[in-house]
């Protein structure tokens, strides 16, 4: 295994697994060929083709089956990473409601979308109660405090309204998805801390009203940006309509707050509107050419 | 006159004067010819064709002449705009020099260095006098306030240090008289441009409160940014560097402002110059792409 | 060296038609694809792996080109890509459309 | 037609329209939708953007000037540099086109 190889194998891993395994030992041989004798160090030009080209089989793999089904999947487990890590700096006073949370994500992240719906409503119903300062199943000392990643009361500031429409656009589209199994990678699951910790306050100004912590923000844009360029590569409107629901469900919050969003959500807002819009026009563009 | 003629005529004032009156005739008759004789409107293709037209037309006929003076000279005139409009709001207690950077403006704009260079000189020197703290060339009370409509603001100079008043009017003066050697007469600017006055009047790229988001602050990034973009479109139509060199030019003042108030500065300070670093960058690369890449 | 590929025109990009047109005398490896698309356009056209790879995918997906056999060489299968029937077809139409282009330019002379 | 050089099709069907002769715009426009066969129709903005390139670059230049009903027409002539790069073209299509229409031709003789 001379050095360039290892070089040329690390190159490799851009690819999808499937991909690599299947034609992986094709690709290293024309590398290793038509590279010249003594080389160490892969040419630019073929970094430049390896990265690009894996990253665009990636995709292409990520673009099968039916579009609507699946970025209606992507949209709802997005969705449900924001409610579970809306939950999970409350473990200490409200396990159960945690855990059934996070089973709930698990289901639809593994496809089994029936045995999530009963777990997606009751969470649901809970999680709204506690925004309406009701009680429900079990009693809970409302508010109810967080025990770490975040200071702030669960569900202070967002209204019922904004809770409910959440889970409610999980749970209607669950029923849908029933057929085919759908599954997502597990790398959703790692966003769960990051979305559900505070982190930075970037938005000071109105900050206390709707907080938006500087991770989420840019968690968001890039997923929804990544989504935009995989649609026009693919020429497949899956991501869009992904992060069509993911905006829906943030404009529901933002809209609860209208009158005082600082400057700084509304410039967010605009903006992760515009790319989503961009994102669902990008498939439809004029083909250059008969192949295009 | 029929209706379409008129319209096509409105679309036309897209192009530059100077192309409009030599062949606006001539595009009029192509595009009066190919119409069929029922149409009234312009059909969305041609329309829009005009306007893009029209807009690379402007482009190529700012890209005449020596791209390394018309550079500097866009660099130096962005600069002078910006060192005046500081000024506006102290306008009673500096009545002297206020008038003097005003002057300034209007010799670049029309292209006179001779006449720019000392007095930039003398504004610049007195600039320094008040960073500094220093009673030089005329008796002004220390520091400047601000007059009515913007007393909020701190003192003139006040929130940077004095590297970012000098760096800009250092700057400045050497494009003027970098320009004053080279012996090509730099173009006349349009009056436009002093529409910018308004619009950043009173924005010390020092105090820029971009975090309380006060409505100069965003003006001003929001034109610095439209400004750069449009630098980034024309290099990239005729592959000359001149915006590129001009964006350049008024980066090294926006540098010398975060280098100094790198200790108070913001998030959005850093992500502000993260923007124009990014823009000017685009706006520098993008001609040399297309210089290599014959757009024929 | 392969430039932008221009907005609004309907021409086939340069290395995917070269592709095509490797693939006209019987299926081929990736390796040999490589030699004969440089061969064809005499040095002009040289994608990387990447890219080339990147192309035969497209390809394969839209039914132009499918994989023949694929072969064990020496510890490593390698695919064998072979034009089908509709590659066949937009190839020739793509160089009929070149001819036609050209001969505005070069049998005017001879008229 | 495989895009390789650095004319685009527009162009290539610009210059081989003057060809024949120097024509003024809306004859040009005509003749290249001719040509193509109605596959390239230029809106009258594209049209002078890309003739304003060509002469800028000295590909084709204003022959001379005409006032038809009241308003003034040029007459663009394409130059020898101009004629130059519309053959290289050509010739770069046609061994690109050949190299198909042999094998083709071949593969249905054998």
């Amino acid at each position: 295994m001379t050095v360039l190889e290892r070089r040329y194998r690390w190159l490799l891993r851009c690819y999808p697994r499937a991909y690599r395994t299947a034609h992986g030992g094709e690709l290293l041989d024309l590398l290793l060929d038509s590279a010249g004798p003594g080389r160490r160090v892969p040419e630019a030009r073929e970094v430049v083709g390896l990265v690009s080209g894996g990253l665009q089989a990636r995709v292409h793999e990520l673009a099968r089956g039916n579009p609507w089904r699946d970025g209606l999947h992507l949209g709802i487990t997005a969705i449900m990473v924001v409610n579970t890590a809306a939950l999970l700096p409350y473990l200490g006073s409200l396990p159960i409601w945690v855990v059934v949370s996070l089973a709930a994500l698990l289901a639809i992240v593994r496809g089994r979308t029936l045995l999530a719906l009963p777990l997606v409503v009751v969470t649901g119903a809970k999680a709204t109660a506690i925004a309406a300062g009701a009680q429900l199943f079990e009693l809970t000392l409302i508010p109810v405090y967080p025990d770490f990643l975040t200071g702030r009361p669960l569900h202070s500031t967002t209204g019922p309204l904004a809770v409910a429409a959440g889970y409610a656009l999980v749970a209607a589209s669950l029923p849908i998805l029933r057929g085919v199994r759908h599954t997502r990678s597990a790398w959703w699951l790692a966003a769960l801390p990051l979305v559900a910790w505070a982190g930075p306050e970037w938005i000071s100004e109105g900050g206390e009203i709707f907080p938006l912590s500087l991770n989420r923000l840019v968690l968001a844009a890039a997923l929804i940006t990544l989504g935009a360029w995989a649609g026009h590569v693919s020429r497949d409107p899956r991501w869009a309509l992904g992060s069509a629901l993911y905006l829906l469900v943030l404009s529901t919050e933002m809209a609860q707050h209208l009158d005082f969003l600082s400057r700084q959500h509304l410039a967010y807002w605009g903006l992760l509107t515009f790319v989503t819009v961009a994102s669902a026009a990008l498939p439809y563009r004029y083909r250059r050419h008969p192949l295009d | 006159m029929s209706r379409l003629e008129r319209r096509y005529r409105w679309l036309l004032r897209a192009y530059p004067t100077g192309y409009r009156s030599d062949y606006g005739d001539e595009l009029l008759g192509v595009l009066l010819d190919r119409a069929e004789p029922t149409r009234v409107s312009p059909p969305v293709r041609e329309a829009w064709a005009l306007v893009l037209g029209g807009v690379r037309a402007r482009i190529v006929e700012a890209a005449q002449g020596p791209a390394w003076t018309d550079g500097i000279h866009l660099g130096v005139m962005v600069l002078s705009l910006f060192n005046f409009a500081v000024l506006i709001p102290y306008a009673s207690s500096v009545p002297v020099w206020l008038g003097m950077s005003g002057l300034v403006v209007l010799c670049v704009l029309r292209g006179r260095l001779g006449l720019a260079i000392p007095l930039a000189l003398l504004t610049g020197v007195k600039v320094v006098a008040i960073t500094l703290g220093k009673p030089w060339l005329d008796e002004t009370l220390l520091p400047v306030f601000a007059d009515a409509p913007w007393e909020g603001m701190p003192a003139l100079y006040g929130n940077g240090g004095p590297l970012a008043p000098l760096a800009s009017w250092l700057l400045m003066i050497l494009g003027l008289v970098a320009l004053a050697i080279r012996e090509e007469r730099p173009r006349r600017r349009s009056w436009w441009w002093l529409l910018a006055v308004p619009l950043v009047a009173g924005t010390d790229p020092a105090w820029l409160d971009l975090v309380a988001g006060s409505p100069a602050a965003v003006v001003r990034v929001g034109l610095e940014t439209v400004l750069l973009l449009a630098a980034v479109y024309a290099g990239h139509v005729t592959g000359d560097s001149r915006w590129g060199l001009a964006a350049a030019l008024y980066l090294l003042p926006a540098s010398a402002v975060l280098i100094e108030t790198m200790a108070t500065a913001g998030r959005q300070d850093v992500a502000h110059w993260g923007l124009l670093l990014l823009l000017t960058g685009a706006a520098t690369a993008v001609p040399l792409r297309a210089r290599r890449h014959v757009l024929l | 060296m392969f430039s932008h590929m221009p907005r609004g025109t309907d021409e086939v990009s340069e290395p995917m038609y070269f592709v095509l047109t490797a693939l006209l005398d019987g299926p081929l490896h990736g390796h040999a694809i490589m030699k004969v698309v440089t061969d064809l356009s005499n040095g002009r056209v040289k994608p990387s792996v990447g890219t080339l790879y990147g192309i035969l995918e497209r390809l394969s997906d839209r039914g132009v080109i499918l994989v023949d056999r694929e072969e064990i060489v020496n510890g490593r299968s390698r695919r064998y890509f072979r034009i089908t029937q509709s590659g066949k077809s937009i190839l020739e139409a793509e160089a009929r459309r070149m001819l036609e282009a050209a001969s505005l330019v070069v049998n005017r002379n001879y008229a | 037609m495989s895009r390789g050089s650095s004319v685009s099709e527009q162009t290539y069907f610009v210059l081989a329209a003057l060809l024949d002769g120097p024509l003024h715009g809306h004859a040009i426009l005509k003749r290249v939708a001719e040509l193509s066969q109605g596959r390239i129709i230029l809106a009258v903005g594209t049209l002078y953007g890309a003739l304003d390139r060509l002469a800028g670059s000295g590909v084709i230049v204003v022959e001379r000037e005409e006032v038809v009903n009241g308003r003034k027409r040029r007459y663009f002539r394409i130059t020898e540099e101009g004629s130059g790069l519309v053959q290289a073209e050509a010739k770069r299509m046609q061994e690109a086109a050949s190299v198909v229409t042999r094998r083709t031709l071949g593969a249905t003789f054998s």
